[in-house]
């Protein structure tokens, strides 16, 4: 019998498998918040609004290729249970690739419409 | 599993008594002692029983509204009255049947799923039971009171605002949510433990029922979204009361707050409704084909990128409100990709089908299921039209919306609770419900809510707006009107015939002897009232299917724990992971005591509502009591050596640290309070972007630098002394009055700690009242003096059990939950700290 | 599939009903709402094909042919069926979508103001209407727009009390009045007309009878229309004149060219030439007229003006004919 | 043979139970036959006597909230108090220039001398009792009990009556009215000018004074169909006082519409510069335009000489009056009539600074028809 364990690696697990969500969350809301202060206060100006949205994006492909990369070389959910390291990777690379479906989508909004105004 | 395997876990025969034993130790307290029932489904059905109920209350609302616009220039019923009407029925329909009936399954089937004897803390969730069928029946009668609320379900400030709702009626709206609140949390805290940790042995994450992933993303939802709506309440019954501005303009408040907070919360609450009901359909589809899901991990995907983005799209219901056009694409983007995960669903549901090697039978399940997925796609096609930023502003706030969240909740949330309802009837009732009558009901409902619903995207195309209590004949809009009420009275036929069955067919006993559907997972086991008889070992998906024999050998105790032997109620509980078993919980009986603290709660909130304070105080004191009460004999300690479980096991009956369920409660109710907190963040920065200028003329009034300085210091001390409290226990049998010592001081630091941070502005000449700003300040003390009081309560229970004699270095779990909740208090006060005095001071220059 | 072929029957026969509604939102009469039509139409379309390949997939998966079903349940289905097509539906869509929500307002040339602004408030339960003079002056109506078609309109809107919005489906979609804040909405109408608005947010008591109406007007009878308004009303002292102003009405309602000039309730200057009575709910004329003064709680629950039934009758007689003469 | 006397649950609850059915029975029982003796004329037992003094007390202190009272020493407030005390409670509890009148003496409890009793009672306490009477005790409640203000100038009046001398207290009641002794041939002929509950002088302005105290209305120069409509509005507890309903009850129906011609032919007589506090200039605006924002009708609308003769004038008013009607408006109360309920309306949510200005306001203006 395997002695009882600390969450620890549950905890490191979970976060793993939901980066690509977590990744996605941290975009939307960093794009969300950013263009709220160019909006509403002059604490950032206007004209670096989509310098910050082009490297924020950058960045949050970039981390989700390096992730992809890691689970995808390495068998990072180590396990002697093949059946759970297999689920892990399976549910995480696909929950990845939706985020990185949803972050271009808030891109593409961040690149097509001008930053303020109601455009009414 | 072989049927080696199977000896090594439990031998056979089993003792004699062993049955009898379990049979007395389980029985549902008979007679009036019945409250007390603690059975997960017992109180399950209680619980599903009080959703239906008020599902049939609001129906009744519905009606009556229906009648009401049935033809141009009615007067049926009049304005004020309709008003409360359509608050209600919204209310009542969301917070008093939607997410309580979820609940309910989760609470009713979780347990079953997982071959478990209850749930982790059976007597909480029987509390939040209670709390909900007092609080809930009150808050519906004060329709009959003229009483009820009228600022509609989402109840828009200023218009809820005492200058426009002078009465009581919006806060009776407060006092219902106040309840769901509770009862949510309570429910979130109980599912994640149970999914996590009281699987039976062998059901890693991989094979967990899709139920089960549906009710962890819910739970886990729940302690996001639940705590900006209690936050968004708190500050509307604070401003009703105490006149601070959270939402008056003029004063820097901005009425755009309270709804940020409460679609935050109130989009993530359709999918929170959602989810399970999905989670149903996963679970009666394969039954159905008799073949396993096709996509399982794709669900799982699904549900957990349902989960997260639910959480982007809550600005598609503040489309209207003329906030940049690039912040509405944002949310129209999240809009998109939420999409994707409810077509992953539906097509793996198709695939399912397809992949099924027998007739698909009609049956009432199936019909329900077929009904929901025709339904459900329609609500969602239209969906993604309102998540288009232009049309959504034709459609918003008009019978279009009307139809489609109807398309999408009862959809997506009524027709699978009738699926499962007819499902699982088996295994909660002595005989199953009519195959006829079920066919009636589900036909009437079925062609009745196309007659209603449909017609309506064409009236809300055609102008109507919503919530309009007349509209004039020439409008034109009468005779599609008329269509939508014949087809509401044809839903209303429907739930009649429903209830016939369930008057005509439904008892309630111990069912579970057969298994009609051919259903492949663990709740069609053979039940009585102690769950199954032993824990199978579990090594697939659908090991009903996997092992024809399974029940038999379950029922017959071949597998894990097919006794008592601590002598109480007892379930075994595993490793989040992969399910191995780690120890053996002690669990709580009946009792008055969770009955009573549930009661007092729901009184204390209701005095305090028709504002009689002083009952509401003594209520709210004997509802703390009850608790105290209720815990005090849970901790039972390690007073039974290691237990053989069967399978060479050998389990301790105690452990603390990381690896306790109580421990795992805590850290939820911790992430409950940090969300709180951050909604607070949310809060405070949002009205300084709308109005700086309150936070300009506030800077005079912060205090000096050294005084947060003091607090904090006061704070860190507090943290060490619980640390030190909890090294100074002694061994069983002594008591450490050092330790009890250090708790005093722990509780009488942090309280000062927080007192200053008070003083420090009151002394300024800081009010709430004048400001926005001044009323952040004071809430963001609020919050944290909120957890000071349980902490203070906690703390004298901790030297009471001291002094008894029950708190030792083993026996430790009161003291560690009290000192986890300390150690977040003390990080919540120092991020106050640092908003409140740093935050003014840092933009103060940039001004 | 008859029944689709009915269902699209009767959807045909909405729509041509709708092209004449006076609220409608499939009727189309400004850029906005042009504009939203269209992608309504792609919108709804598009739905109906989708829920048709849907449908027919279950239906082949419940009842189908072995070779057809052996293909929809392959899990490649679900990943293409689940995320391909979704994705690139959803994004074409949405790029569609932000096309559309970048095409308004009105093309920015030239100064940054629309040479007309017209500020429309809020207020239980009715609207109050200033047209924003060049000149700095300013022309009150109530619960009534008149814009000048195929020039640009700036409507401010604002807020006297709760949450109101404003909603015009024949020119634009809605867009809320907020305590606080100041929205803007430009309208662009094309052809002349008249149509109706209403309140579409929850205001409380009234918020059923909280319409108005739009008429588009040729430039020329508009700029004609609006002088007019912008003269004071020649009353004459008439005993309606006096009844009205000692029995108080002046207290609330301003007259302009006479002692009247409360500000609570509406401008009353030229209350004859207006289509309607308590914002879209009764007919002016004398008998609306007499009707509201006697009984306009019944009329319109919870409206704010008090009760004047206590006058006499010929003093409510004198009254009405007085106001029917504001034209 | 043993009794088993284990007391259980279920044995002290039934109990209990038939113990409260016999009480329940017995008192019935006393009730139905009459035996108890209800004749005023026995007076109470000592015990019963305690036993009611106890809970009336106590009662009173549980029941009366703390009350934030106004300045009791203001001489208007105490003149008013007196003008009603003399009419209204000396009847009963005797007053410094009368004894209780044997009438009243015979009652069961008898009425105590107020002299001595109101130093047991707090502030609040007396307001209670004035306000809401008391049970058992044949002390009726205020005829209008949302007039808190009219309350106050009664304990106001009851603090100061202890040190009060018999002439004193006849000169503050009587107020504008005379105090001649009455001869013997004015007494037995039926003509004399005692001071009667109805003589309007005690508080209101006569040819030669202004009245009594800031807090009473200038009655001179009003239009004659607003003060019948007010005088007939009080007799029918439409309009709210404590003071003027009975009063209003007293007087004649035959010569409310003289009273009425009286006060608006009494020509106004100048007054004193005006006391207020807030400031007339914003009142101004307020009066003129009103305050859209928060719903505030302009007051000229209605109250010029040129609006509808049954609506009150209130250039030159006191300012005290005014502030006292506006804030009772502001309180809200159940309006009895159409004009009081569309006051309510269009004073809209007039602040308390507001009411201050807009009171400045009129009265600093002359009456119409005052001399300068």
């Amino acid at each position: 019998m395997t002695p009882p364990r600390s969450p620890v690696k549950f905890l490191l697990y979970g976060a793993l498998s939901l980066s690509g969500i977590l990744a996605w969350a941290g975009h939307f809301g960093l794009a969300y918040g950013v263009q709220h202060l160019v909006c509403q206060s002059a604490l950032i100006p206007a004209n670096l609004w989509h310098v910050i949205l082009a490297a924020a994006t950058g960045l949050f492909i970039a981390c989700i290729g390096l992730v992809f990369w890691n689970i995808r070389s390495r068998n990072v959910f180590r396990d002697p249970d093949g059946d759970v390291s297999q689920f892990y990777t399976y549910v995480t690379l696909t929950l990845l690739a939706v985020s990185l479906f949803g972050i271009l989508l808030t891109a593409i909004a961040g690149f097509m419409i001008p930053v303020c105004g109601s455009l009414r | 599993m072989t049927d080696k395997d199977r000896q090594t876990i439990s031998p056979v025969p089993r003792p004699a008594g062993e049955e009898e034993d379990l049979l007395r130790i389980w029985a549902t307290p008979k007679g009036w002692r019945l409250p007390t029932a603690v059975n997960n489904t017992v109180i399950g059905l209680l619980y599903l029983g009080a959703a239906f109920l008020f599902f049939v209350l609001a129906g009744i609302l519905a009606l009556i509204m229906r009648t009401q616009l049935a033809v141009p220039g009615n007067d049926f019923v009049n304005q004020d009255l309709y008003n409360q009407l359509f608050t209600m029925h919204g209310t009542t329909m969301m917070f008093l049947f939607a997410v309580p009936a979820m609940e309910a399954l989760g609470v009713l089937l979780l347990p079953q799923m997982l071959a478990a004897r209850d749930l982790p803390f059976p007597r909480l969730s029987a509390f939040a039971v209670w709390a909900y069928i007092v609080g809930g029946s009150v808050f519906f009668l004060t329709i009959f009171f003229d009483l009820a609320p009228q600022g509609g379900w989402f109840m828009y400030p200023p218009l809820t605002l005492t200058e426009f709702q002078p009465g009581d009626n919006a806060d009776f709206w407060l006092l219902g949510i106040g309840f769901i609140e509770i009862s949510a949390i309570a429910g979130a805290i109980e599912i994640i433990v149970g999914v996590f940790r009281t699987r039976p042995p062998g059901m890693s994450l991989d094979k967990l029922p899709i139920f089960g992933w549906a009710m962890l993303i819910f739970a886990g939802m729940i302690m996001v979204a639940f705590p900006a709506v209690i936050l968004a309440t708190m500050l509307l019954e604070i401003e009703r009361a105490f006149d601070w501005p959270f939402f008056t303009a003029e004063l820097g408040g901005d009425p755009l707050l309270w709804q940020h907070l409460f679609w935050f919360f109130g989009h993530p609450e359709v999918y929170i409704i959602f989810l399970p009901a999905a989670g149903l359909v996963s679970m009666i589809v394969p039954t159905i084909a008799r073949k396993p899901l096709v996509g399982y991990n794709l669900i799982v995907v699904a549900i957990a990128a349902t989960g997260f983005f639910s959480f982007g799209l809550w600005v598609h219901h503040m489309f209207t409100t003329g906030i940049p056009a690039l912040s509405l694409a944002f949310f129209s983007a999240a809009s998109m990709a939420v999409a994707i995960p409810s077509g992953i669903q539906f097509f793996s549901w198709i695939a399912t089908f397809a992949a099924s090697n027998r007739k698909i039978q009609f049956t009432t399940p199936s019909l329900f299921v077929l009904g929901m997925l025709a339904i459900f796609l329609i609500g969602g096609l239209t969906g993604v039209m309102v998540a288009m930023v232009p049309f959504n502003w034709q459609a918003h706030d008009t019978y279009f919306i009307v139809a489609h969240m109807h398309y999408v909740l009862v959809g997506g949330m009524v027709f699978p609770l009738f699926a499962g309802f007819y499902y699982w009837v088996p295994i909660l009732a002595k005989r199953q419900l009519s195959e006829r009558l079920g066919r009636w009901a589900f036909w009437l409902m079925f062609i009745g809510f196309n007659v209603a619903f449909l017609p309506m995207h064409f009236t809300g195309l055609l102008g109507m707006p919503r919530r309009v209590w007349t509209y004039s004949e020439a409008m034109g809009w009468g005779p599609l009107n008329l269509v939508s009420t014949l087809g509401a009275f044809t839903i209303a036929a429907g739930v009649l015939v429903f209830i016939v069955d369930l008057a005509r067919n439904f008892r309630v006993g111990e069912g579970g002897k057969d298994n009609p559907f051919g259903a492949g997972t663990l709740e069609f086991l053979p039940q009585d009232v102690y769950s199954t008889r032993s824990i199978p070992h579990v090594s697939s998906r659908y090991p009903l299917w996997d092992d024809p024999d399974l029940p038999r050998a379950v029922a017959a105790g071949e597998h894990y724990l097919p006794n008592a032997p601590t002598g109480g109620r007892e379930t075994l509980i595993t490793s989040p992971i992969h399910a191995r078993p780690q120890y053996v919980i002690q669990m709580p009986g009946p009792s008055w005591s969770h009955v009573l603290a549930a009661v007092f709660t729901a009184a204390f909130f209701l005095l305090l509502t028709v504002k009689l304070v002083t009952p509401a105080l003594i209520c709210g004191a004997l509802a703390i009591l009850s608790c105290l009460v209720w815990v005090w004999g849970i901790d039972k300690g390690p007073d039974k050596g290691p237990i053989d479980i069967g399978g060479g096991l050998h389990l301790p009956v105690y452990v603390t640290g990381p690896m306790a369920h109580g421990w795992w409660a805590m850290i939820v109710l911790m992430i409950v309070a940090g969300s709180l907190f951050f909604a607070y963040l949310f809060s405070y920065l949002y009205l300084w972007t709308v109005s700086p200028d309150a936070w300009h003329a506030g800077r005079p009034y912060l205090p000096g630098a050294l005084r947060p300085f003091l607090s904090a210091l006061l704070l860190i001390s507090s943290a060490g002394m619980i640390w030190g409290a909890r090294h100074r226990l002694k061994i069983p049998g002594h008591r450490s009055l050092v330790s009890a010592g250090f708790i005093l001081l722990a509780a009488l630091f942090a309280g000062t700690g927080l007192g200053l941070e008070f003083q420090g502005h009151w002394g300024q000449g800081l009010r709430p009242q004048s400001s926005s700003y001044a009323a952040m300040v004071y809430l963001g003390i609020i919050l944290s003096a909120q957890i000071m009081l349980a902490i203070l309560i906690m703390c004298f229970y901790c030297i009471a059990r001291i002094l008894a004699g029950k708190l030792d270095r083993i026996r430790v779990a009161s003291l560690e939950n009290t000192s986890l909740l300390l150690y977040y208090l003390v990080g919540q006060a120092l991020l106050g700290l640092l908003l409140i005095h740093g935050f003014p001071r840092i933009m103060g220059p940039l001004a | 599939m008859s029944a689709g072929r009915g269902l699209a029957g009767l959807g045909m026969a909405l729509f041509l009903i709708a092209c004449q509604g006076q609220q409608s939102a499939l009727s189309g009469g400004g850029a906005e709402s042009d504009r939203t039509l269209a992608l309504t139409v792609l919108l709804g379309v598009g739905g109906a094909i989708i829920f048709l390949l849907v449908a027919g997939a279950l239906l082949v998966a419940l009842r189908g042919p072995r070779r057809w079903r052996s293909f929809l349940s392959a899990h490649t289905l679900v990943v293409h069926g689940g995320i391909t097509f979704p994705a690139v539906v959803l994004s074409l869509l949405m790029i569609y979508s932000f096309a559309v929500l970048r095409a308004g307002p009105v093309p920015e040339s030239g100064p940054d103001k629309p040479s007309h602004v017209i500020r429309v408030e809020g207020l239980q339960w009715w609207w109050r209407v200033t047209y924003l003079q060049p000149d700095g002056s300013e022309i009150e109506t109530a619960n009534e727009i008149r814009i000048p078609v195929g020039e640009p309109v700036r409507l401010e809107l604002i807020s006297a009390d709760v949450i109101h919005s404003l909603w015009i489906p024949a020119y634009a979609g809605k867009l809320d009045m907020i305590p606080g804040h100041t929205n803007t909405l430009t309208l662009l109408a094309s052809e002349p007309g008249t149509v109706r608005g209403q309140c579409a947010e929850y205001c409380g008591g009234a918020h059923a009878l909280m319409a108005l109406s739009v008429t588009a007007m040729l430039p020329p009878s508009y700029e004609r229309w609006l002088a007019g308004q912008a003269e004071p009303s020649q009353p004459g002292e008439t005993t309606g004149h006096r009844a009205f102003l000692s029995a108080g009405c002046g207290g609330c309602h301003t007259i302009r060219g006479s002692p009247a000039r409360g500000r609570v309730g509406p401008d009353l200057t030229h209350l004859a030439s207006r289509p309607s009575l308590g914002a879209g709910t009764l007919e002016n004329d004398a008998a609306g007229l007499a009707r509201w003064l006697d009984d306009h709680h019944q009329v319109k629950p919870d409206n704010l003006m008090p009760d004047y039934d206590f006058l006499t009758a010929s003093e409510q007689a004198e009254i009405v004919t007085y106001l029917s003469e504001l034209e | 043979m043993s009794i088993d006397i284990t007391l259980t649950w279920r044995r002290l609850f039934g109990a209990i139970g038939v113990a409260a059915l016999l009480g329940l029975g017995v008192a019935l029982l006393v009730a139905w036959s009459g035996l108890y003796n209800v004749a005023a004329s026995r007076g109470h037992p000592a015990w019963l006597n305690w036993f009611l003094e106890l809970g009336m007390r106590n009662s009173v202190e549980a029941n009366a909230p703390r009350l934030p009272s106004p300045d009791l020493t203001e001489p208007g407030l105490i003149a008013l108090g007196a003008a009603h005390f003399q009419t209204g409670c000396a009847p009963c509890h005797g007053g410094p220039d009368q004894a209780v009148n044997p009438i009243y003496q015979g009652m069961l409890p008898e009425p105590p001398k107020l002299g001595d009793a109101v130093g047991h009672w707090s502030d609040s306490e007396l307001h209670w009792i004035i306000k809401h009477g008391l049970q058992y005790a044949g002390m009726p409640g205020w005829a209008a009990p949302h007039r808190d203000d009219e309350i106050w100038a009664l304990v106001a009046f009851l603090r100061a009556l202890p040190d009060l001398t018999e002439s004193e207290f006849r000169h503050l009641a009587a107020g504008n009215g005379s105090v001649t002794p009455v001869t013997v041939k004015q007494l037995v002929s039926g003509s004399a000018t005692s001071l009667a509950m109805t003589t309007c002088t005690k508080c209101h302005e006569t040819d030669l004074a202004p009245p009594v105290s800031d807090k009473i209305p200038r009655l001179a120069g009003q239009p004659r169909p607003f003060l019948l409509r007010a005088l007939q509005e009080y007799r029918a507890d439409a309009r709210q006082s404590g003071i003027m309903e009975p009063i209003a009850a007293e007087i004649p129906e035959a010569l409310l519409a003289d009273v009425a011609a009286y006060y608006a032919d009494l020509e106004p007589r100048p007054h004193p510069p005006p006391a207020f506090k807030g400031n007339p200039k914003r009142g101004r605006e307020i009066a003129l335009y009103g305050d859209p924002d928060n719903r505030v009708a302009a007051c000229q609308a209605c109250h010029s000489s040129a609006a509808k003769p049954d609506y009150p004038r209130l250039a030159g008013q006191s300012a005290s009056y005014m502030t006292a009607r506006l804030q009772h408006w502001k309180i809200g109360h159940e309006s009895k009539t159409p004009l009081d309920a569309l006051m309510a309306n269009a004073m809209g949510k007039l602040s308390d600074e507001q009411i201050d200005d807009v009171v400045a306001w009129y009265a600093s203006r002359p009456i119409e028809g005052e001399p300068p």
